[in-house]
């Protein structure tokens, strides 16, 4: 067997845009840089140009094109809504929170609001306060929408589909840092069906649940970690709406310990929900506290030495697991 | 479609009857919250049925329309069943959408409506969506944003405004300026709008939307305008901002709505001896079923008889939809968990 | 000696505003309907009378007015700005979340912010999607900001006035149904620092931990407790950010149990933070899952029935009471 | 302070020696990006300088004045130390800020500045929020605001000027519109603006805005215009809009900046003869500095000299502020965790 072929990120997110193009007549891309401001933006230039009156540029008016996205999905369409850094979408977080995730409900279940909000998040290197924000867990907090992190190039490629697809609300959550790594991708078409969890490492001592780019740091983590004698097993949910539950408690019956790192700040942070599910529904499994590595309580700093010490790192991980471990 | 200009006389009845219905219901409406049937607060259309009675004359069936927390006049005059109106504001398992929405989210997706916001503002960003949509279906439909003159506070407005502009979109903004004679917040009444605007037609211009401005109480005039936007949206001539103005309503006044003007008398349209002095503004130049009525006399398209007529078939329709409102069950606790995802 | 006077949540309020007027030539008031649509509205007349050159109401435009809040507290004024119903704080989240929330920092504490930004939260009865959001846990995820919830009329008074003559931006949450609420409050004037939590209830069984109107939901529920013979201490932060970790270990070392009851959605709620905090720092005292009870992860329906099935309850709570007593 | 329509000489000498102190700053910085020195993404105020180094000359030292991620120009003219400056920018100790803020968020609060945003229209909200101070302060200060064209395009943006113009507040809402010429985004470029106005002024004037529409590169223009609104504020009129038209510069075109035009040198300004011909439209028409030293050395109030002399001035001192931010120590790691409360 020929080894499969390793593309980018970007390159495979783009791939999953032109499946749903292919698929779906009446599906629609709004918003430009989907891919960031670095060199893989240019990927993007092929659905342009495949697809040139299906993608808009629309002006920098979040709230206005956020619900323009949300009532073009109400009235039929499919929308992929690219909203540039996360922070960006709390210029339309009304459109999100109070219109796209509730339309349905409301309604009493008649109107559907297939739309993805896609925006860009997390600690890039100088993206300083405004820049590198993570609020995966406020949006996990709004009930109504879909919640994904891609970690890597092969989910970004399956997930997108399905969030493009779906006839829910989706908000999307790419890591600046993840956009240009490779990695190995199918070439054929396919959907990532959500609320199911993928375990990116088996291992027995740890249960370590990851997301979006910090999955790839608990990888080198667990490297690390693996050469010290501690199995770590990652679990990345890849959905955070549907949450997989079960195969997280499954998790850490085995391991009987549990360590969670996610990018958003710590208080209310996805690591938070993830320890008080465990603390609620798998307390007699626990053999040692819950630790969290998540991005401390404060606003993320610009300067290098200052941005790097509130960066959860692989050191950091491991230095909580090995805690675990006792 | 084709623009028409006026409206033929089976129109002219069409939208008297989408008036009283409306207005029938909103009466009743009043009586239900004092008898404690719903809690919660809630908005009233009356004095302003004739933009809503009128607009829909002027769409198709695949037109897409978006309002606000005042909305029981769009739905109703688009041809929601009253008695499922009834029962979503009652929050019974047959309201309009299954009580989960209420009064101010009351929605018929099956006549074209998307979500309706109650959030200042928020139907107007929808509403562009739904015009996105017509325009990449390309069969001439348009998408209709009911909202009020304080939604012009909200950035979203202008910025919905700008992109509907800059592609084109096939929106009618239908802002109904029930500002005048608004009282403020301090005065414990619901306040008036806050814009710095001369005319707020201006802002649209300001954008090179075509703009009019009109009387929201005359039939006729918003049909003019309004047949003419409509035309020109699905000509793909882009969007197009109407003004409707009118007196806010009494009773609207409150932060409760009051029934202040009384039961309407259909027959105050010719007996108008027999108005009550304190409200004869309202009965004379505000209501805009009265001044329907009188026109609708005065070029005989229709009789008194025929009126008194109508107005009793509404009412009595309307008793049975609240009847059946009241009758309809609550639906059960534990489905509050179900439908939140399709 | 005479017994306290009582007075509602909402006038215990309005002094505390008046404190802040009177101590303070540089705090205004920004936003009409500070307690509602409800009777208790006239209190605030009297601060629009005695100093009507600081009410501004302003237009409905609350993005841009949250941002003038901010700015003008930059700009050395102290400013409370309401919001109303807390869902209409997503129209603001950029000028909250990215400039209030940040300035300090990112001007490397140079610039100082203080704003208070008042919402009202919670289920209210027929407040349906847009008017029932109970989003504390969102904005305690982003650093920067303090967090606070008045539970009592004795505590608004106190509190109100700490935020308002505070130098940090404050997010500020009143419960609908607490507004009309009588409790004994003090004549004099008083400030309450923040980062007190308050034992609202003493006992020796149970940890319960609540907030805002969860509080006296909580009491209730202490009370049928105790009738079966079940000591319940309720705990009350009063303040999100700073949070009292000391008391809050110090209460489930003694008990060994915990209870978090909040109005916030369950899935990233202010009930995780709560509860992985204990899992994470007081894990080895614990003698049963942590159990929260918060609003279930959908919109908030309008129908009576409906809302009731959503709403967090005395029994509710009891109920899982009795289950971490096994 | 009095509005004075033209600047004396010693002013005209300041605005050059304050637009050759941006100027000498940027190229500097486009090289220390290249170096590696850091790493984020910056945006150059090149080809606008005019705006910045004309405006303060109206100002007071107890104004307040907000800008965007386009800052560097602004601070630097209201006379924040480019040492300071360069340090802030890479991510020093000794930054304006600490090196919390970096480029994107320069802000000198010690010269009047509030919080600097990145968020495209939120340094409009927060200068509204400046003026509302200034004019319960009542000492006749105002805030200015400035802001690129695209803002214009956010909600907030259309809010903050209702809010100004309802309230007579004392805002100079500053556009500089460098849209002209501006590649779009599908171009690999940053896009220029998307709004439907004919006019952006057009937009401040349907709220009853005085506005005015000026060429951005001409200093006594930015001078008549801004000393003229500034006063206005002052006398409590109420606030002003005013639009510095500019071509958006070549080396702002691309996504990351790129000094296109090469490093300046001022003696073009008379050696025509030597301007390489492929920016030839730039040193004769765009460039603000040559533009300027023209004009001054037309009017005689200043000799090639002087400009020589000052422009070695400035590198030299720019020199020194690039070395002294380089020496500086970045801060210690866990010092990230100071100062998120005041
Ligand atoms: C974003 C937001 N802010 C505030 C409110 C509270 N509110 C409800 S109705 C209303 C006035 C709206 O005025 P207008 O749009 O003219 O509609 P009208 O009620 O006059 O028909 C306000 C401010 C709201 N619903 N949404
Ligand atoms: C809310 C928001 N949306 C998008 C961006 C990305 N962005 C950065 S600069 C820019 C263009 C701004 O144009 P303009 O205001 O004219 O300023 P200029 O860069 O031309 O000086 C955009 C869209 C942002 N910073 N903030
Ligand atoms: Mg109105
Ligand atoms: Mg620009």
């Amino acid at each position: 067997m020929k080894p499969m072929r390793k593309i980018t990120y970007s390159q495979a997110f783009v791939e999953g845009l032109d499946y749903c193009m292919r698929k779906l007549p009446n599906f629609s891309l709004l918003g430009n840089e989907v891919m960031g401001l670095g060199p893989q933006r240019v990927h993007l230039e092929t659905i342009w140009r495949n697809y040139p009156e299906r993608v808009n540029f629309p002006p920098t008016s979040e709230a206005a094109f956020s619900a323009l996205a949300a009532g073009a999905a109400m009235s039929g369409e499919h929308v992929f809504c690219h909203l540039g850094a996360a922070s960006f979408s709390f210029l339309s977080m009304t459109s999100i929170a109070n219109e796209a995730a509730t339309a349905h409900y409301a309604s009493g279940g008649k109107i559907k609001v297939p739309v993805v909000f896609h925006m860009l998040h997390g600690l890039r290197i100088g993206g300083g306060t405004q820049h590198s924000m993570s609020p995966q867990s406020m949006y996990w907090n709004v009930p109504g929408l879909q919640i994904v992190l891609p970690s890597c190039a092969r989910d970004a490629k399956g997930l997108v589909a399905t969030a493009c697809l779906s006839d829910n609300p989706t908000v999307m959550f790419t890591h600046d840092l993840l956009i240009g790594m490779e990695g190995e991708v199918p070439e054929a078409d396919y959907e990532i069906p959500f609320g199911k969890a993928d375990i990116k490492r088996r291992g027995k001592d740890v249960t370590l649940v990851a997301t979006s780019y910090m999955v790839q740091v608990s990888l080198a983590a667990a490297e690390i970690l693996a050469a010290e004698g501690i199995d770590v097993e990652v679990l990345d949910p890849r959905t955070l709406v549907p949450f997989d539950k079960k195969a997280l408690i499954k998790s850490v019956a085995k391991t009987g310990r549990l360590v969670v790192a996610d990018e958003s700040h710590l208080s209310c942070g996805v690591t938070a929900e993830i320890a008080a599910i465990v603390a609620e529904e798998a307390f007699h499994h626990l053999k040692a506290p819950i630790l969290r590595v998540a991005r401390p309580d404060v606003p993320t700093p610009f300067s290098r030495p200052l941005e790097d010490f509130v960066t959860p790192t692989a050191d950091k991980i491991a230095a909580a697991v090995r805690r675990v471990m006792g | 479609m084709m623009a028409k200009q006026s409206l033929n006389k089976a129109a002219c009845v069409r939208v008297l009857e989408r008036m009283l219905v409306i207005r029938r219901f909103e009466e009743a409406l009043v009586e239900m919250s004092g008898q404690k049937l719903f809690k919660s607060h809630y908005h009233l259309y009356i004095g302003q049925e004739a933009t809503a009675a009128t607009v829909v004359e002027s769409l198709r069936s695949d037109d897409k329309l978006v309002t606000t927390h005042r909305n029981h006049g769009h739905v109703l005059a688009r041809g929601a069943d009253p008695g499922a109106a009834f029962a979503e504001i009652l929050g019974r398992a047959t309201g309009l959408n299954g009580g989960r929405g209420g009064t101010l989210h009351m929605s018929a997706p099956e006549l074209g409506f998307l979500a309706t916001s109650s959030v200042v503002g928020g139907c107007i960003g929808l509403a562009l969506g739904g015009a996105f949509a017509q325009q990449r279906r390309g069969r001439g439909g348009v998408s209709v944003a009911f909202f009020g003159d304080g939604s012009l506070e909200e950035g979203i407005s202008f910025e919905s405004m700008n992109i509907a502009a800059l592609w084109k979109l096939p929106a009618v903004f239908l802002c109904e300026n029930n500002g005048a004679g608004a009282t403020g917040s301090a005065k414990g009444g619901f306040p008036s709008s806050l814009i710095a605007a001369p005319r707020l037609a201006g802002i649209a211009e300001s954008l090179a939307i075509a703009s009019s401005q009109i009387d929201g109480r005359d039939v006729d005039a918003v049909h003019r305008a309004v047949s003419r936007g409509v035309a020109s949206c699905r000509a793909g001539r882009g969007p197009v901002f109407i003004e409707c103005i009118t007196e806010r309503w009494e009773g609207s006044k409150p932060m409760w709505p009051e029934l202040s003007t009384g039961i309407t008398d259909v027959a105050l349209a010719w007996e108008s001896e027999r108005m009550p002095k304190k409200y004869r503004d309202w009965h004379v130049h505000q209501d805009p079923i009265l001044l329907h009525i009188r026109k609708l006399l005065r070029k005989k398209l229709i009789s008194r008889a025929a009126v008194l007529q109508l107005d009793r078939k509404v009412i009595a329709r309307n008793a049975a939809a609240r009847q059946f409102a009241i009758a309809s069950p609550m639906p059960r606790g534990k489905t509050a968990l179900d439908s939140v995802y399709a």
